[in-house]
């Protein structure tokens, strides 16, 4: 198990130290030491997945801090949740690098791209083996180096680095919280191992009730910068300035889920202070709903899935927040099938569109470009949640777990989100690859991407369909009995409410995606309603959407702005004027006594003579003073 | 014998004065030598022969005749308004009277006993004093005047060049 | 032994003299510092981490009327700076190769006079001893600054110089109240006697003398406008050293003075030093934000680095101790490489402001890539050296209260902001016409920032082994403050129990 | 002939020397009222020597040898004063207001 | 009141006259001395053997016309002889010409003497700034150098005496010649005495002042008439008391083997006298920078040598 896990982890960094420091050789051929090692990766994540038994492997590979009490190891924790994600990670990572062999093709950066991606793999793999929160941490931030690296990749345009740095320091925010939460684990149960920590709370569950609130809200705060939930979201629409595979892979698949994972592993955590769940789970719902209407408005496709892909993440914290964990990992598993898939065939899109991305200059792509094409049909059909495909499943069973534990306004928010996500959905659809085409140059250049690209596509768009079948029958299936495991009490969470779920809340949810379709249909193909002429009617309401609430525009300007003037005020008014100004002041008063005394040696000899005159009289009178003479 | 006293007094005084509003540089030389001479006799009436003596030696004898040397190797004529009688000299001449006026009030404060007559004194209880006490100035005081000597010569030995 | 290591340097100043050529007299000092270096690691063979007091300590007579000797002796604390000052000075030197053109030879003198400087200051036991070696240490940098440094280098100098002298007038007044109370000036002596070393009063005052001292040269908040300047202006060499090893006297004479010598005081005035500690973080940070010259920015940097350290030595816990102990190796080595970066730029486009620098990513793609590194460690990337400092530190002030851990961490998010805006600025933006073609890093180059990755990557990997120099000081420190303020009415003798790691 | 006339009349003659030295510009005069107020001094201390102090008379070689060593290099700075500017006026010597 | 004033007004009478005749007839013997030197009768013409010949020069001098130029400082010009004329009789007031018969005496006597000899430069100096020429000025300022160089030498050479004699005064000095005269163990003072007295009046190899060749006639070239028969008179006067002042000082005074008196004093003096009269038309005149060589760097050590040896001798 620990040569499994150790080759998982090292092989990916390996290919990233080869290409980046020795790649000269490969320049070209790049790609074959990534490929390889990512695929390496890929089999020892399948074998672990085989192998996994009950009980998590802990396994210590070297003391990584050793500070008085504090003591730090590298090592790993290897249970059927760590399973799961390995496998989705390295498989979603294996397509990409396939995939972007022929993205990337010609690429000056090429060798330079792989590293990056290499790094990624293995940053994301050492944030799922980490057995403990110090480590999980030191992943969390390698990822998001990566992610910054990758975003800004070509740092010629000034949006993409813009981009990158914004990406990194918003992540930093996360992560500061995040900090704050390990110290006070560390704080509260003397170590950050999560067998040590899981084993006291597990011992005795209400002994620590205050410092398990601040921990779980701190590790929230950290979750919600790295996996872009409302506030923390503003870097994941820019982070679309990357490659496309690398917003497949990592703003999709992986990375974004980070946060999602780490509250799963500390489920027994959470678990403890329900309250802090519920706040999850509205920060889910609401950011859900929020990111949804931003995409109904927006032209770009990769923003529209970007945004899509943030309301799918507040589905998730949904189910992790009210305690369906399972649920949880159930969503993120089937969505980074899916949502990889409509990210490389928006990915093949720009390829054939040479980088055009605006829905509104599209239209009539299927003749053109089937396959793609279908595969992207199946993704939203998989995305909006229609029976057999995997979002079906997984969405369904978030939305009843919500209504089945009495949270009756989450459940009301999700099922409107899922209609609204079925709405933009088929809206870009219908604007790209039905209807008539409505530029003629970009049309006319179309071509269907080659095979490398296109081979990938049908295994994602087999995968979204084939992913859910696993998770047929909620608790019984076969994937939350595999989970059970690592997640545990799956009733752990005994809420107040417990209503029977009948035929009626599935027959809902589906109705629900059908109307969505059918809107966009007769909104975008029919154009019985012209969508220009409701936008105008909507006035106010459209242009607020549009202008993404002009959340980035308040957050230069408050946070961003403030902190530069006051920087500025500072620099000028404290450091220069005052401490430059005391120092220098007394420098100069110094001068200005010296010269007053200056003057007075006038250089005119005669008048040294008279002043000896008279200090000779002083000198005498003074004598005389002091009663002179005995 | 009193009267001899103002004459040299008075004599002592009118060099003083030429010294000090003469122009002419050989005539202020004399009017120097004039007052070194009286204030030498008034050594003499003082008691003191072997010193007034030796200062018409040294002072009349010398001195003098250096200046008059140097006036006439230098050929230095006569500058007519070399007095400087503006704020300055004016304060000069002030604080010369206050100077005088404070030395005064403070030998009122502080008056010098009237001593008995005073014995013609040879030279020998002087010397006595010279060679016990006092050895180490008289040795110091040669070293001075040798300092000086080389002194001069160094300053005015014509430098080879510019 | 450790007379030799810290006299060397002087006596290698000797050769230079009789060598001509530049580039004959910069391969020798660097021969010369490379030997120092591997003569310091000679310190470590046979060194007791475990063992509470002195090692390698020798003992002369020097002036015994005043009670003076020329005591030297070396724990963890010092054995980790000198390594610290040994190897910064080799690599200060090999950098300085073209940098430096004119009068050359007394430019090496002073490096290695400097060098006898510092050594002196981190091994001298004996606080007239110190003091001497603390003076000694100023002069060569007054003349590194103001004789081979840029346009306003004699104001620089000379602001240096005075804020120095001004603090070490207070340090030399407060050493002599401290003679005349306990009759010598060696500091083993007042360590045996600790506690009723002075009157209550008193010891809040000796306290503050030395603080301010130290505050000087650390530089906290109010004293550090010296800084920018000293560093804008001196050349690469003197900056690396400067912000590498003169920055961290100011905390080595907290922790070897303040904290052993004034546990009360230290224990009482501890919160007042963290909240400078965090305005330096805050302040330092939106400082180097809004600078346009490179240097002035990593100088402020620096400030808000040692506002960490000074946050984590005050928490008086161990990780805060051991972190800040740490963290001022780490500052050493990743502020040295922005600095050799910075100096490297000069020596290509010689101008300091960012501006003009724009976009060297593609000119010089090796160049970029060890400075990236050396920004991340700077900016505390986990994996690298710079963060496993900055998290004992928090953990350490975390401790003492969550209020204080919560600033600190807001000063990592700055830190993450300035230095990267700053390499967006610098390096990932599209090459201007004046840095298309720049030359890429040289060989020599390389290997000079290799020697520093090495040690950043080491630390931030596996870093037992540095963490090891910093146990037994910060056990002995925490036990002494504790100890002191435990027993507020009885002093206590520090109990000499072993500590199990 | 007591010694408060003596001390009157070197009182007198100090005051002249003093006045002419500093009102003179010609240095040589400079000179001469300055070995006056040297001769001055002589005389008050035979004043002294009059009201019994013996050593004045001493003291008054003493000073004696020192005028005499003074007007050697007084001259000497004379000379070579003329030599360089052609005029000892003492003026020429001032340093202009820097 | 007027017994010690009268009886030292009559004997200052008989000295002042007896000198001026000495020295007017000295000025012949001169003359004849000379000419019989040079193998040639001296002035025989006046008065028998001549001998009323200096009442001739006396009476052609007098009537001679007072040239007189116009120039600023009259005074000094008409001063200057008046000076050395003056000058060289004051010394006459101390010298003991008999046992008992003295102008005067006072305890400072030599230094008295020493103060008339350096306000003697006066003269010479003075008179040859006033004639307002080149030459009498250069001859004027060379005589001042040298009578000052060369007083330095007389004053160290009297120091000996003064050490041997122990006061003075010249009366103690002659009192203490009895039986020895100092001429013997002071016979290095009296060589260094002897030459500085040539120096100081001027005469023989040291007469190069007036020397007529280079200078004309040096400071007294612009005198005539009374005014250059004081210069000239002085000078003779100036011998007369300088060969006195020899017999009083290493002479022994008024001592002789009979009886002392008077008598042994004017025959002393008279040798003396024949012998600078001699000295003056054998030797070569001394160039100006020989003279103050031999003056500063043979005479004065010699008198220190001399003054060395016999506080060594007195010591003892």
């Amino acid at each position: 198990m620990l040569w499994a896990a150790s080759l998982a982890l090292f092989a990916p960094l390996l290919g990233a130290i080869l290409n980046g420091v020795f790649g000269h050789p490969f320049r070209e051929k790049a790609h074959w030491p990534a490929v390889i090692a990512v695929g390496i990766s890929m089999l020892a994540s399948w074998w672990i997945l085989g192998r996994v038994g009950f009980e998590p492997v802990v396994l210590d590979l070297y003391t990584w801090i050793p500070v008085a009490n504090f003591v730090v190891p590298f090592g790993f924790y290897i249970d059927s949740l760590t399973a799961v994600m390995m496998g989705v990670v390295t498989t979603v990572s294996f397509l990409v690098h396939v995939y972007s062999i022929g993205y990337m093709h010609g690429d000056p950066g090429y060798r330079r791209y792989f590293a990056y991606l290499n790094l990624f793999v293995f940053s994301m793999l050492l944030l799922v083996l980490a057995n403990n929160y110090a480590l999980l941490f030191v992943g969390w931030e390698a990822v998001g180096l990566c992610s910054y690296l990758l975003i800004g990749f070509w740092y010629e345009k000034k949006s993409a680095s813009d981009a990158g740095k914004k990406a990194f320091i918003v992540n930093r925010i996360g992560d500061a919280g995040f900090l704050l939460g390990i110290f006070t684990l560390f704080a509260t149960f003397g170590s950050v191992r999560y067998d040590t920590v899981f084993q006291m709370v597990a011992s005795n569950p209400h002994l620590y009730q205050g410092a398990l609130v601040a921990a779980t809200l701190f590790l929230f705060l950290g979750a919600v910068g790295k996996s872009a939930q409302f506030p923390l979201y503003v870097w994941l629409p820019d982070a679309m300035e990357g490659p496309t595979p690398v917003s497949a892979l990592i703003h999709a698949a992986t990375m974004v889920t980070a946060g999602v994972y780490m509250v799963a592993r500390s489920h027994l955590l959470y678990s403890e202070v329900p309250q802090v769940g519920q706040l999850v789970a509205s920060v889910g719902a609401f950011t859900a709903l929020f990111a949804a209407t931003m995409a109904m408005v927006n032209d770009d496709i990769k923003r529209v899935l970007a945004y899509s892909t943030i309301s799918q993440l507040g589905y998730m914290f949904v189910a992790v927040g009210l305690g369906a964990y399972t649920a949880g990992i159930f969503h993120l598993y089937t969505h980074a099938f899916f949502k990889g898939l409509l990210f490389l065939a928006a990915g093949s899109v720009m390829h054939a569109t040479h980088g055009e991305l605006n829905m509104q200059k599209m239209g009539g792509f299927f003749r053109k470009m089937p396959h793609t094409a279908w595969t992207f049909l199946i993704g939203a059909l998989a995305l909006s949640g229609l029976p057999p495909l995997a979002g079906f499943f997984s969405k369904d069973e978030i939305i009843k777990h919500a209504y089945v534990t009495g949270h009756t306004f989450i459940w009301a928010v999700a099922v409107l989100t899922a209609l609204l996500t079925a709405f933009y959905m088929f809206r870009l659809i219908f604007l790209v690859f039905f209807g008539k085409p409505r530029d003629a140059e970009i049309y006319a250049h179309l071509h269907e991407s080659p095979p490398v690209m296109t081979v990938p596509l049908w295994i994602l768009a087999a995968a979204s369909v084939g992913a859910g079948w696993v998770g047929i029958g909620e608790e019984h299936s076969v994937f939350h009995r595999f989970l059970e495991t690592a997640l545990g009490e799956f009733h752990l969470v005994e809420w107040t409410v417990h209503r029977p779920a009948g035929v009626g809340l599935i027959a809902l949810s589906v109705g629900v995606a059908l109307l969505g379709i059918l809107l966009a249909y007769s909104l975008y193909l029919l154009r019985k309603p012209d969508p220009a002429l409701l936008a105008r009617r909507a006035g106010f309401l459209y242009t607020l959407l549009k202008r993404k609430y002009y959340v980035d525009e308040i957050y230069n300007l408050f946070v961003v702005g403030t902190l530069r003037v006051t920087a500025k005020v500072l620099f000028w008014g404290v450091d220069r004027a005052l401490v430059d100004g005391t120092v220098n002041g007394t420098g100069w008063t110094l001068a200005a006594t010296g010269s007053v005394f200056r003057r007075w040696s006038s250089g005119f000899l005669r008048s040294y003579l008279l002043w000896i005159l008279i200090g000779a009289n002083f000198l005498v009178w003074f004598l005389l003073r002091s009663g002179g003479g005995h | 014998m009193i009267y001899f006293f103002w004459l040299f007094a008075l004599l002592a005084l009118i060099g003083a004065l030429g010294v000090l509003l003469e122009t002419h540089p050989v005539r202020g030389a004399l009017y120097l030598l004039l007052a070194f001479l009286s204030i030498g006799f008034l050594y003499i009436l003082a008691g003191a022969p072997f010193l007034g003596f030796v200062q018409i030696i040294v002072y009349a004898g010398a001195v003098v005749v250096l200046f008059l040397v140097a006036i006439a190797v230098m050929s230095l004529r006569r500058i007519p308004d070399d007095r400087d009688l503006g704020p300055r000299g004016f304060l000069a001449l002030v604080f010369a009277g206050a100077f005088f006026l404070v030395m005064l009030a403070l030998l009122r404060h502080a008056p010098v006993p009237a001593a008995p007559t005073p014995t013609p004194g040879a030279p020998q209880p002087l010397a006595e004093a010279l060679f016990r006490q006092y050895l180490i100035p008289f040795e110091i005081v040669s070293v001075l005047l040798l300092v000086a000597i080389v002194g001069a010569i160094v300053l005015v030995r014509r430098r080879p060049g510019p | 032994m450790l007379s030799l290591v810290i006299f060397l340097p002087l006596l290698l100043t000797v050769p230079i003299v009789f060598l001509r050529g530049r580039r004959t007299v910069f391969w020798y000092t660097t021969a010369a510092t490379f030997v120092e270096f591997l003569l310091s690691l000679f310190l470590l063979k046979g060194f007791d981490f475990h063992m509470r007091g002195f090692q390698w300590v020798e003992h002369a007579r020097w002036l015994p009327d005043l009670a003076a000797s020329y005591h030297l002796g070396v724990d963890g604390l010092s054995l980790s700076l000198i390594l610290l000052t040994t190897f910064l000075t080799f690599v200060a030197t090999l950098s300085s190769l073209n940098y430096i053109q004119k009068q050359v030879k007394e430019y090496y003198i002073t490096l290695l006079i400097l060098e006898t400087g510092m050594l002196g200051v981190f091994a001298a036991l004996d606080l007239l001893l110190f003091f001497v070696f603390w003076e000694v240490m100023l002069l060569p940098m007054y003349l590194l600054i103001g004789i081979w440094g840029h346009e306003r280098r004699i104001y620089a100098a000379f602001k240096f110089v005075l804020y120095t002298m001004a603090g070490s007038a207070f340090l030399l007044t407060a050493i002599i109240v401290l003679r005349l109370h306990t009759g010598t000036f060696d500091l083993v002596e007042m360590m045996n006697r600790s506690g009723t070393l002075v009157p209550a009063a008193l010891e809040g005052l000796l306290f503050l003398a030395f603080a301010l001292a130290f505050a000087i040269k650390v530089p906290l908040f109010p004293f550090h406008t010296w800084l920018p300047d000293a560093h804008v202006e001196a050349p690469t060499a003197g900056s690396v050293i400067l912000a590498g090893v003169l920055l961290k006297m100011g905390v080595y004479g907290f922790l070897r003075f303040n904290f052993t010598l004034f546990p009360q005081a230290s224990h009482h005035y501890a919160p007042l030093f963290m909240a400078l500690g965090i305005v330096g973080i805050l302040y330092g940070a939106l400082m180097s934000w809004v600078q346009e010259d490179l240097k002035k920015l990593i100088a402020y940097s620096s400030v808000a680095h040692l506002g960490f350290v000074i946050l984590g030595i005050f928490t008086f816990t161990d990780w805060g101790l051991q972190g800040g102990i740490l963290q001022m190796v780490n500052h050493g080595l990743s502020t040295g490489g922005l600095f050799l970066a910075a100096g490297l730029l000069y020596e290509r486009k010689h101008t300091r402001d960012m501006a003009r620098l724009r976009g060297i990513g593609k000119a010089m793609p090796v160049f970029s890539v060890l400075f990236g590194i050396v920004m991340l460690s700077s900016v505390g990337l986990p994996g690298l050296n710079g963060f496993v400092g900055e998290f004992l530190i928090l953990l350490g002030a975390y401790k003492v209260s969550l209020a204080w851990a919560a600033f600190g961490v807001l000063g990592v998010i700055l830190a993450a902001v300035y230095l990267l805006t700053m390499f967006q600025k610098v390096v990932l933006t599209a090459p201007t016409p004046e840095t298309r073609h720049l030359k890429d890093v040289s060989p020599r180059e390389f290997v000079v920032f290799a020697l520093l990755l090495v040690f950043i990557f080491w630390i931030g990997v596996y870093p037992a082994p540095f963490l090891r120099f910093a146990k037994a000081p910060s056990r002995y420190l925490q036990e002494n403050v504790k100890g002191a303020v435990a027993a507020e009415t009885v002093p206590v003798m520090p109990a000499h129990q072993e500590v199990q790691p | 002939m007591n010694p408060t006339l003596y001390l009157l009349l070197s009182l007198l003659l100090f005051g002249l020397g003093a006045a002419g030295v500093v009102l003179r510009r010609n240095t040589l005069f400079m000179l001469l009222n300055l070995e006056l107020m040297m001769n001055a001094v002589g005389l008050a201390l035979v004043a002294a020597s009059l009201a019994g102090l013996l050593e004045g008379q001493l003291i008054v070689l003493m000073v004696l040898a020192v005028a005499a060593a003074e007007v050697a290099i007084g001259i000497g700075i004379l000379v070579s004063m003329v030599r360089l500017k052609d005029s000892p006026l003492v003026d020429l010597w001032n340093r202009e207001e820097p | 009141m007027n017994h010690p004033l009268l009886g030292f007004l009559t004997a200052a009478g008989i000295v002042f006259f007896g000198v001026l005749g000495a020295a007017a007839y000295l000025v012949l013997a001169e003359r004849k001395l000379a000419g019989y030197f040079q193998e040639r009768y001296g002035p025989n013409r006046v008065g028998p053997f001549g001998l009323l010949q200096p009442l001739a020069d006396l009476i052609k001098l007098v009537f001679k016309e007072e040239v007189v130029f116009p120039q600023s400082n009259r005074w000094l010009y008409l001063l200057a002889p008046g000076i050395i004329a003056v000058m060289a009789l004051l010394p006459l007031a101390v010298i003991p010409f008999a046992p008992h018969f003295a102008v005067t005496d006072i305890n400072v006597a030599l230094l008295y003497v020493l103060a008339a000899a350096s306000l003697g430069t006066y003269g010479v100096l003075l008179g040859g700034w006033a004639s307002n020429n080149k030459y009498s000025l250069i001859g004027g300022l060379r005589t001042a150098n040298q009578m000052i160089s060369y007083e330095i030498a007389m004053a160290l050479a009297l120091v000996g005496v003064v050490l041997m004699a122990g006061s003075l005064s010249l009366k103690d000095i002659v009192a203490a010649q009895q039986h020895l005269w100092y001429l013997i163990p002071q016979f290095l003072g009296f060589v260094v005495f002897l030459v500085s007295m040539f120096a100081e009046t001027n005469r023989a190899p040291f007469d190069l002042p007036e020397a007529e060749a280079e200078l004309v006639a040096g400071y007294h070239t612009e005198y005539s008439s009374m005014k250059f028969a004081m210069f000239f008179v002085g000078e003779y006067i100036h011998m007369v008391v300088a060969a006195a002042l020899m017999t009083a000082l290493y002479l022994g005074g008024w001592y002789g083997p009979w009886k002392p008196g008077f008598h042994w004093f004017a025959l002393k003096m008279a040798l003396v006298l024949y012998l600078m009269i001699w000295v003056r038309w054998t030797y070569p005149r001394f160039r100006f920078d020989q003279l103050m060589r031999f003056g500063w760097k043979v005479l004065i050590p010699l008198a220190l040598v001399n003054l060395g040896i016999t506080g060594l001798v007195l010591l003892r």
